[in-house]
C-alpha cells in the first residue's frame, strides 16, 4: 500500500506513539484488503466505551491501556491523545439515566462513566447512539466516512451518498487519531454499482412493509450483493428507510442499496446498475412480503408478552410521539413493559415536550445510549418480546434466547397495553 | 491415504502455524455469533454451533454480521480461545480487520476451492509468509 | 384550487374548527399562488413561540388566541388541537438556559416559557434552531415538506432533495394542523432545474471560501434564479454548505441550487439544467471572491471587537469543538464576548462532553434556542462584530446598528482573545 | 392633465380599496426590512427607507428576504399601518402569505407594466374582485 510522505511521518512517530500505532494497525489492515493508498476521512464513527467485559480480560486496565489494546490492537500501552478527525461515539452498552432498569450493578455503572468521560475528554462527540445521522452527523454525497454500526452504514451510503465500508473497532480508533482510512471496498465508486435487481411487484408503504422488504432482501443477498429496487411507487421517509437497511444489513450484509429517484447516487435502474445487467433478479410479491413475516416471527408461539421494544434503530421525536398518541388514556399492562430507544440528544427534547412524562405516565420507558441486542438486557423474566423492528426481532431471540414477535407499532402498544400480542398477517 | 496437498493463495498477517481443520461452507458471525471465552460458534443455525475454533484452522469463507466481528476474535485472542490460523475465500473489511487483529497466520485467494480439498479433522500448516496451506487429510 | 374529498370535508369543519381555518388559509394562499392543489405533508416547520412582541399587540391573548391569530390567521380565537403533522420548531426568540445574558426580563422569560409549553402540548417538537436537518429532521429526497427559515429550505431542497418553498408562520401552522401544503414552485419538478449557471475558476475549499461564494451567488441571482455551480473541486461537507446555503438565501432568495456530483439532484451540469441552456453565465474567480470578502466586510471600520458570534446557521459538534480547541491555554479578552449557538439537542451532549465548561472556562458561552439577529440582542453596548458566518454579518449590522467584521473560525476566535479583530483578505 | 388609466390582471384577497401610490421598483424585505408599529421602510440601502406604506396603495416588484415576511404583514395589520392595498409583479410563496394575511385588496399580473404607468403619489383604485388597478395620475 502506497503512503503519502505525511502518512509515512505519522507511522515513523512525528505525531507521536499512538498516532504510530494507529498507521500501523491501518497499514496491515490496507494491505490485508489489498487497498493500494488510503483516504483522508474527518467523520469516523466508533465504539470505545468499555466496561468490565473489556477491562477483566485485560486485568483491570487504565483508559489508555483500554484503548490501546481495543481501539487499536497497540502492542503495549501508549499514552493516547486527543483524537484527530472529527469522531463519534456510536451506541453503547449503557443508558446513563436508566441504568438501573438494565440491572447494571453500580461498580458497572461507573466504569462505564468513566470510560465515557475519557472519550469525552479525547474530543469524541458522545452521541452513543446507531443513528448518528438522527443528531447532527448528517454526511454529504461522497464524502469519505469511517464508521461502525452496519444499519448506520448502509443509511449512510444509500440514501445521502456517503463513503463508508463497515469498519471495526479497531480500524476506527486507528482513524479517529490519523484521519485516515483505507481506500477500499465503497470508497471506490466503481464498487457501488448495483448487483441485484429486486421488482416489487406488492405496494410497499409503512414501516412494515420496509421492515419486511429490507429483511427479505437481505436473505436473498446475503454479503454479495448492492440491491436496487424496481417498482416502489411511494417516497419513503428517514424512519422507513432506516427500518429498511437495518433490516437488510442483519438479515444479510448490505452495505449499499439503490432505490432510484429516491436513493443519492441512481435516478433509474440502468444508472444504478451503471449500464451493466443485473446479476441476480429477484421479485418480491405477496408470497414473499408473507413469508418474510412468518419468518420473522417464527420463534414467537406464546401470546403473552413480556416487553415491547420499540426504536431499534433509534427512536425519531416523530415515532416516540406516535407512541405517546397511541397510549393516550391507557396504560402498560402490570405484566408486561414498554421500552422506547432514542439517542439522548433527543431524549432531552422529549423530556422538554413532555414526551418522556407521558410515556413514564404510562408505565413505559424512554431509554437511550444503549438497546436490549447491544446491551443483552431484558427486564427479569422475559421469555417473550414484541418489536416494530425487523433488526430487533431478527437479533434478540437468538442472543437472549427469547420468543420475539413482529408487527405494526399500534400493534405493539397493543400488546404492552393488553399484555397480549395479536397482530396480524398484513 | 492420499498425501499432503498444498493450496497458495495470498497470505496475510505473516507467520506460521499448524493445527486441525474446522471447516464450515457457511460465513461466521461475529458478535452473536462466537463467545470468545472458548471460542464457540453461538449461531442458533450455524452447522459448527457449540463447536470450538480454539486453537483450531478455521476453515471458512468468511465473516458476516455485525460490525462487531474484528472485536470480538481480537476478545478472543486476549482470552487464549482464537483459531491458530485462518483459511478464507472471501474477503470483506469484517474478516480483513479480523484476522488482524486476531493476530494469527491466514490466507485466503487460494488456487483451489478449499472446501473441495480440505475435510474436517485434516491437519492444516497455514504459512502465511508463503502464502501456502499444505493439508495432511486425516486417515479415513 | 381544486379540493379531494377528505379536503373538502376539513375545510367543512369535519374535523373541527380550527383545522377548517386551517383549511381555509391555505385555500386563500393557494389561490394566490394559482396552484392547482395542495399536496400532503407530514414535515412541517414553523415558528410558534410568542413572546411579549406578539401579546401585546393582541392584548395579552391566550395561548389559542396567538395561535389563532398569529398562526392560522383565523377571523376569532379558537381552540387548537394537537397537531396532525409531524411538527418542529424552528429558532425563537430565547435561550431557555441563559436568557439572561439576552437581557430579557424575568416576565418575558416566562411568557416565552409558557409558549413553549402550548406549543410541546400540541406535539411540536422543540428543537429550536434553524437547522432541523442537524437534530434529527433529515428529508429524503422527493418528501414534500413545509418549512420556514431560508438557510434551513435551501438545504434541505439542495443536498438533501427535499421539495419545500420558503413556508412563513400562517401557512406553516395551517399545514401543522391539516398536513397539507400548496403543490406549487419546488414541490414541482420542473421548477426545479437549474437558472444560472456559475462557473467558478478559483479554489473553494474552507468555510470561508463557501460563505464568500454564496454570498456573491446570491447578490447575482436575487430572488429568482436556482444557480449551478461548475467547477467545484473538492466535497464539501454539511458545515460547509450550511454556509454556502445560508448566505446565498440571504444576500439573495436562494431556495434552491445545484452542485453537480454533490447535490441531491444532478450529477452534471447538463442534468441540473435538463438539458436546457443556462438563462445566466457567471464567472466567479479571485476577483469575485475578494469583492463578496469586502462587501461582509464593508460596515466595519473599528478593530475592536465586542462580541464574536459563531454558529449561524446553528453549530454542530465538530464546530463546537474546534472553537474549544482554538481556545486552548487561552482566555476571552475582558472587553469582548464570545458566543457560540448550537441547537439544544447538541448543547446537551456538548454538555456531556465537556465543550460547554471549557467554553465557560474560557470565557465563553454556549447557546442556543436563538441568535442575535432572530432574537434582537447583543451584549450591552456592542458596536463591532465579528463572525465566520456570511449570513450573521449580513443581518447584525442593518438590524443591530453595528460593525461587522467577517472571516475565518480562527480569525474569529483571535479576535475574541485578543479583543482586536485582525482578519486578512483570504 | 391624463385621464384615468386601467390596469388589467389577477385579483388576489378580494375587495376594493383606493390610496395614493407608493412606488418602488425595488422588491421590499418583511423581517428586518419594515417596521409594522407606523409601516415604514427601515432596509438601510433601501430606496423607500424611512418612509411608511400606512394606508397607502404599495406598489413593488413583490416580497424578499426572509421567510418572516407575511408575519411582518400580519403584524402591521394588526397594529394598523398595513398598506391600503398592494400591487406587484412577481409572485412567490412570501408575497402571496403576505397579501392573503394583510387582508387588503392584491392585484398582480397585470397587462401593462405597472412601473412604466403609475408614479408615487397617483391616486389608485385597486379592485380585487375584477382585478382592476384604475390608476388617476397626480397633477404635475
Ligand atoms: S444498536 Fe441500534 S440498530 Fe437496533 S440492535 Fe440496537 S437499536
Ligand atoms: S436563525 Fe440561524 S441561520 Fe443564522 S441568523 Fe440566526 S443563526
Amino acid at each position: 500500500m502506497r503512503l503519502t510522505d505525511g502518512e509515512r511521518a505519522m507511522l515513523d512517530g512525528a505525531d507521536g506513539e499512538a498516532v504510530a500505532a494507529a498507521m500501523d494497525l491501518l497499514v496491515r489492515y490496507g494491505e490485508v484488503l489489498g487497498a493500494e493508498r488510503l483516504v483522508d476521512t474527518d467523520n469516523v464513527c466508533g465504539a470505545n466505551l468499555f466496561g468490565s467485559r473489556h477491562s477483566l480480560v485485560c486485568g483491570s486496565p487504565t483508559p489508555d491501556a483500554a484503548f490501546s489494546e481495543h481501539s487499536l490492537d497497540a502492542p503495549r500501552v501508549l499514552t493516547i491523545p486527543p483524537v484527530r478527525a472529527q469522531s463519534y461515539q456510536l451506541i453503547g452498552p449503557m443508558d446513563t439515566k436508566h441504568w438501573q432498569v438494565q440491572g447494571l450493578p453500580q461498580a458497572e455503572h461507573d466504569e462505564i462513566v468513566a470510560s465515557e468521560k475519557y472519550s469525552a475528554d479525547h474530543g469524541i462527540h458522545l452521541m452513543n447512539t446507531c443513528t448518528p445521522y438522527q443528531v447532527g452527523n448528517v454526511p454529504v454525497r461522497g464524502e469519505h466516512c469511517a464508521w461502525m454500526e452496519s444499519s448506520a452504514v448502509v443509511y449512510v451510503n444509500s440514501v445521502l451518498g456517503a463513503r463508508t465500508n463497515v469498519e471495526g473497532r479497531e480500524s476506527t480508533g486507528a482513524a479517529m487519531l490519523t484521519g485516515k482510512i483505507p481506500y477500499w471496498g465503497l470508497h471506490l465508486e466503481e464498487n457501488r454499482h448495483g448487483t441485484h435487481l429486486v421488482e416489487v411487484t406488492t405496494p410497499v408503504q409503512s414501516n412494515r412493509d420496509w421492515g419486511l422488504l429490507g429483511y427479505w432482501i437481505g436473505e436473498q443477498v446475503q454479503e454479495e450483493g448492492i440491491p436496487v429496487l424496481d417498482g416502489i411507487t411511494t417516497t419513503p421517509d428517514l424512519v422507513r428507510l432506516k427500518h429498511f437497511g437495518a433490516a437488510a444489513a442483519s438479515s444479510g450484509g448490505v452495505e449499499l442499496y439503490h432505490v432510484p429517484g429516491i436513493t443519492a447516487e441512481a435516478r433509474s435502474v440502468e444508472e444504478a446498475f451503471a449500464g451493466a445487467a443485473p446479476r441476480v433478479r429477484l421479485r418480491y410479491g405477496p408470497d414473499e412480503r408473507r413469508a418474510a413475516y412468518e419468518r420473522l416471527n417464527g420463534t414467537a408461539t406464546d401470546t403473552s408478552v413480556d416487553l415491547v421494544m420499540i426504536g431499534c434503530p433509534h427512536a425519531t421525536l416523530g415515532q416516540i410521539r406516535d407512541v405517546v398518541r397511541l397510549l393516550e388514556g391507557r396504560r402498560v399492562h402490570p405484566d408486561s413493559e414498554l421500552w422506547v430507544f432514542t439517542p439522548r440528544a433527543l431524549r432531552h427534547i422529549a423530556e422538554q415536550n413532555g414526551y418522556a412524562q407521558a410515556l413514564e405516565d404510562a408505565g413505559a420507558v424512554l431509554m437511550s445510549d444503549t438497546c436490549p441486542a447491544i446491551g443483552q438486557f431484558l427486564p427479569k423474566g422475559t421469555r417473550v418480546i414484541a418489536t416494530d423492528s425487523a433488526k430487533q426481532v431478527h437479533y434478540l431471540p437468538a442472543i437472549m434466547n427469547v420468543q420475539g414477535w413482529f408487527g405494526t407499532l399500534a400493534e405493539c402498544v397493543d400488546a404492552a397495553v393488553t399484555g397480549t400480542w395479536q397482530g396480524v398477517q398484513p | 491415504m492420499s498425501g499432503p496437498v498444498v493450496l497458495t493463495g495470498r497470505g496475510l498477517v505473516g507467520g506460521i502455524a499448524e493445527g486441525e481443520a474446522l471447516v464450515t461452507r457457511e460465513a461466521v458471525s461475529g458478535w452473536g455469533g462466537v463467545e470468545p471465552r472458548r471460542g464457540r460458534i453461538i449461531e442458533s443455525r450455524h452447522e459448527l454451533v457449540g463447536q470450538s475454533f480454539a486453537g483450531k484452522v478455521l476453515v471458512f469463507p468468511g465473516a458476516k454480521g455485525s460490525s462487531g466481528w474484528s472485536g470480538m476474535f481480537h476478545m478472543s485472542r486476549l482470552m487464549g480461545s482464537a483459531p491458530a490460523a485462518m483459511v478464507f475465500t472471501t474477503m470483506n473489511t469484517k474478516i480483513a480487520l479480523g484476522v488482524v487483529v486476531t493476530h494469527v497466520p491466514a490466507v485466503t485467494d487460494l488456487d483451489r476451492d478449499p472446501f473441495a480439498v480440505i475435510r474436517t479433522g485434516d491437519w492444516l500448516r497455514v504459512d502465511a509468509d508463503r502464502g501456502q496451506v499444505i493439508v495432511t487429510p486425516r486417515s479415513r
